[in-house]
């Protein structure tokens, strides 16, 4: 009862892991569709291989984490070689790539296109924390989307989900103008903030890039009001994701708007077996209430 | 939860050799052998430490290797390093009745501690040379010692593992293996203990990112992640992760052989 | 050891009453002096009477509070007689006026400071859930920002504090543009988001205006993050507010530049007590730290 | 804490009386006389009201007044409410053991619930007429029952402030009152309570937003919060509370005399 047609993708569930979240190896990829997940996201690769900020890079605080890793990945080569096949996993990889221009997003989605290993690409142009990349190099304005993902279209017939960011102004706006550039669906979102944290003992930012985005729940009422707000601008599908720990938080995302859900942050609160436990719960929920397929429930929060 | 580092003062400062300063922290912990603790130093970096200490004040054990290790080394009493956890799953010393700890190097921190919770298990303890050796007072009281140098130093002369294959050909029945140490080691170790089926609990280390939270995936070894699922493993964990003992992943999540892994982590 | 001097004011201690919590009554703002707070801040007022966003107006999640009362409030005119006589309370109070237009905000300063019962005027141009008002009436731009400071600049010789969004692209540039048009200091931040929480059984958002601010936990990080912006892009002093629940948290913001501190969900999570408690946390950890005032630690996460 | 309404159905609907239902929740809380719960009637309003029943699966009984009520009072089995709390102090039974409860119409919810806790104490029953009255059948099994109506169509004509007296004149003895309703008729029972010296507990009632959090100041009465401090006070609070009987404030904070705010309260 939880398949959900996703631009032709066909999950078996709406879980799908976040990117950035454990999705460095083809084996944890491995791993994440045993534990359950409906699909999940690659960590975002890059040209060329990247160390990241220095740590710490990725802390819990009293209401979620708060990450700068700053994009560390190994660079499109060894990404060829580390996910040369991923015909044993059973469910949709989804590759994700971030560029500091649009040729060089073309130039890596064409890279990912002809591995034929992956079954959409993701754009994040909405990192809060990365110099040279998403909000940090003004890839969230409706300009920059627009150019983006248009340069991508041209390089690839994949599903094309444009990551969106919380931390502005028009998020529908912004919408828009990915799914006129030809985006096949939207993610939102991304992490919040830039948040900090302070160590009054050491009296230090304690992020080595000072400040980093915020995940986990108190994100979350930020994404189920951006997925809201984007549900409302256009017509193409959602990938929900911030904050989602529970069945209830997936359904709270599907009345939202969403038609598929994000969970990163989760696997922290909740280990692995976070992708079939929030099944589990949403199908107990959707039998305790009669609803049949997500499909009916989707976007009802609007009604 | 809180998991972000909280700054302790360093209480007290013990050489222990040239290159290997323990500190003890102005913190307790509820917290097993084998655990972990993630710590901050303030602008420079964040490295996992096991804890050679758990009951009062807890403390860690440092060798000197780059450069958050060097920074550490020149700290004083006083000083604040920030710290979170304890973290990872420690070993289960719950049944061990005749137990060995097979230590190499700096991999003897956190096995004092298990030393000490045991009732006198057999401790073989390997350095390059006498100079490297640690713990040996601590040791002394709480098991049946054994040393080896590379060099010959101190003890008997060559590796730790040698100790162990020996004892095991004496007919010592073991119920439990324990071990931590250069990984090449560990996995001499887990040869050794799959050929005499004797139940062996490994602790690996991996460079770490989250440390304990479990999502980064940087500290994966064939999809299972060290600072989560581990640090220490059994015998049918070990068997499958071909990655032990062959190779591991850099800071850019760079999968290479664990000989330039361990040439990267000595920079 | 807690005393710090804000424009002039001596505060015994640096905790503030936030705008909007509790500050609707001389007597409530008296229990709060009681309480043990250094100064506190009315709920903000209107020319005219409002009854605000229908229930639920407020609510409290996992990671905060959120809330959507739109400006209830009874107007100017029942504010003059409500705050008539301040003279009993021996801590400064501070007002909090909002309208549509400069000329609107200037007409309030003027009544507010022809009583002569408050210590400083501030300017909330961030409410992120108020048709109207803050950033759904554009107040969050820098230009915005200028105008309506400088309109209040010139009717009252109060000091005025601008209170700005955690919301937009630039908080250190709008500071800027606050201080440059008379701003005595500012206050920082305002709400998050907004956010939205939906029930999942009845299958509607819970707030009857959808989304609202968030505080409290949730948007602690990003409040720090944001005063440590603004101490970077301006001389005046700042009011760190948001998430403060205990004296660690209050360091944390001092160490990022604030002089003093707001604290408004902290009453939700500890009672009017915290103030004090607050406090004696506080002087416990400086009287370890050997911290003699707070004068020594501001802005020092920045060395 | 989790301070948000979540849904409930609607399990039972008991038609009190041609005003009053009471709705029988699908929903248990660990709750004590006198607390009262949020109630949120999706995309209408949210509003406070007592618990008539604690035990078992919750029940609120509400008075048809104004446009949340109306509402309610449409609504069948099996739809969905949203609650939050409880909240408030609740009374406080403990060691009352001659008790008189002094209970005006709908005011009577929170305190059937007291009666049932205490040892059978005397309820003072007042309504307007006959068919105002509420819960008769439950409170003649736990209590001695005192009933009168303002035009006499039951029980005894007149307030039931007169029967209190008239038991105090009688040389009762109480060592607690306990009243809710309309708030002329506490402060009135408040008044008597004051000259014969005998503690009294009497629940308030205020417009209320935040409603538990104690956040908003809305329900404050002299900087008294009725959600967060109250809603039930006893002699030395109301003698405080100069309020008390005598103004409220609307939805804008304006203060205005109780009779103003009444009529308000009645749209
Ligand atoms: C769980 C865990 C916790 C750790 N905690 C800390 C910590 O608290 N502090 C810290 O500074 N570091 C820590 N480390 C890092 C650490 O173990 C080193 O990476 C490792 O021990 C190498 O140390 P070394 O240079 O002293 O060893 P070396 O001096 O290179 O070797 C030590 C001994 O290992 C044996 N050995 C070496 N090579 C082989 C081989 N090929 N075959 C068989 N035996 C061999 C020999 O007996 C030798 O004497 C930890 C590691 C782990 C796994
Ligand atoms: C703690 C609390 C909980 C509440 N819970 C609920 C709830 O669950 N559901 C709900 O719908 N409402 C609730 N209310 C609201 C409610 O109590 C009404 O505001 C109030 O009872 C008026 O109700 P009524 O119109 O039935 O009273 P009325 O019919 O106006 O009066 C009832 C009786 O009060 C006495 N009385 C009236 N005026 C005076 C006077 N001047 N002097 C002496 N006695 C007088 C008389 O005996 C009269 O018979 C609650 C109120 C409180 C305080
Ligand atoms: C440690 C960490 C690393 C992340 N790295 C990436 C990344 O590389 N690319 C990306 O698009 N999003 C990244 N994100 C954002 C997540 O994909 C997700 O949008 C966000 O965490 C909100 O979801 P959550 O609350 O379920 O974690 C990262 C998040 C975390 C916590
Ligand atoms: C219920 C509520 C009402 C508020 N009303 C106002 C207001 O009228 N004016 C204003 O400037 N800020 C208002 N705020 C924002 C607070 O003053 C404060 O900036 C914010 O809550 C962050 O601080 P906190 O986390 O300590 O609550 C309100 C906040 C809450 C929770
Ligand atoms: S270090 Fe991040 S998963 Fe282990
Ligand atoms: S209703 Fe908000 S303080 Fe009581």
């Amino acid at each position: 009862m939880l398949e959900v047609d996703l631009c032709n993708l066909r999950l078996k569930n709406p879980t799908i892991l976040a990117s950035g979240i454990l999705g460095v190896s083809r084996e944890l990829l491995q791993r994440v569709s045993d534990s359950g997940a409906g699909a999940a996201t690659i960590k975002s690769i890059t040209l060329n291989p990247r160390e990241g900020h220095h740590n710490p890079t990725i802390i819990g605080f009293e209401a979620g984490i708060m990450n700068a890793v700053g994009y560390s990945n190994a660079g499109i080569e060894e990404a060829k070689k580390e996910f040369a096949d991923l015909s044993g996993i059973k469910i949709p990889i989804i590759a994700s790539i971030v560029a500091e221009k649009p040729e060089e997003f073309a130039l890596l989605a064409g890279e990912i296109d002809s591995l034929h290993q992956f079954s959409a690409i993701e754009l994040p142009l909405s990192c809060p924390h990365t110099p040279g990349f998403g909000l940090l190099a003004g890839q969230g304005t409706p300009e920059a989307t627009s150019a983006i993902t248009n340069a991508v279209r041209e390089k690839t017939r994949l599903p094309i989900f444009v990551k969106l960011s919380p931390n502005v102004p028009g998020i529908g706006e912004l919408a828009k103008s990915a799914e006129k550039a030809g985006a096949s669906a939207i993610t939102a979102v991304n992490t919040l903030g830039p948040g900090m944290l302070i160590d009054i003992n050491s009296r230090k930012p304690v992020l080595d890039f000072k400040c980093g985005g915020i995940s986990g729940p108190a994100l979350r009422p930020v994404a189920v009001r951006c997925v809201y707000d984007v549900y409302e601008s256009v017509k193409i599908p959602i990938i929900g994701v911030g904050g989602i720990l529970t069945g209830r938080d997936a359904i709270e995302m599907i009345l939202a708007g969403a038609t598929a859900i994000g969970i990163g942050s989760g696997i922290y609160y909740r280990g692995m077996n976070i992708f079939a436990q929030v099944c589990r719960e949403m199908e107990m929920w959707m039998k305790k209430n009669k609803v049949k397929s997500l499909e009916e429930i989707r976007g009802q929060a609007h009604a | 939860m809180l998991d972000y580092p909280v700054g302790v003062a360093i209480k007290e400062i013990i050489n222990e050799n040239s290159n290997v300063k323990t500190f003890v922290l102005d913190a307790q912990l509820d917290a097993k052998p084998g655990q972990f603790i993630m710590v901050w130093i303030p602008r420079i970096d964040e490295k996992p430490f096991s804890l050679s200490k758990i009951s009062g004040d807890i403390a860690i054990t440092v060798q000197k290797k780059g450069k958050a290790t060097e920074k550490m080394h020149e700290m004083r009493a006083g000083e604040v390093l920030g710290i979170r956890g304890p973290y990872g799953n420690g070993f289960d010393a719950g049944k061990a009745r005749s137990a060995c700890i097979v230590a190499g190097g700096i991999g003897a921190a956190p096995l004092v501690p298990l030393a000490e919770a045991l009732q006198n298990p057999e401790f073989i303890l390997g350095a390059r040379t006498k100079n490297d050796l640690l713990f040996e007072e601590r040791l002394k009281k709480c098991s049946e010692l054994y040393i080896t140098t590379d060099d010959g130093s101190a003890g008997e002369k060559g590796f730790n593992t040698q100790v162990l294959e020996r004892l095991l050909g004496e007919g010592e029945k073991f119920d439990a293996v324990f071990c931590c140490g250069p990984e090449p080691m560990m996995r001499r170790v887990f040869e050794i203990c799959e050929s005499h089926k004797i139940p062996l609990q490994a602790s690996l280390e991996r460079f770490m990112k989250c440390g304990g939270l479990g999502i980064c995936g940087q500290c994966s070894v064939n999809g299972i992640r060290v600072c989560a699922d581990g640090p220490v493993f059994g015998n049918e964990m070990l068997k499958k992760m071909l990655e032990f003992g062959n190779s591991a992943r850099l800071k850019t999540g760079r999968k290479v052989p664990l000989k330039e892994y361990a040439e990267w982590r000595q920079k």
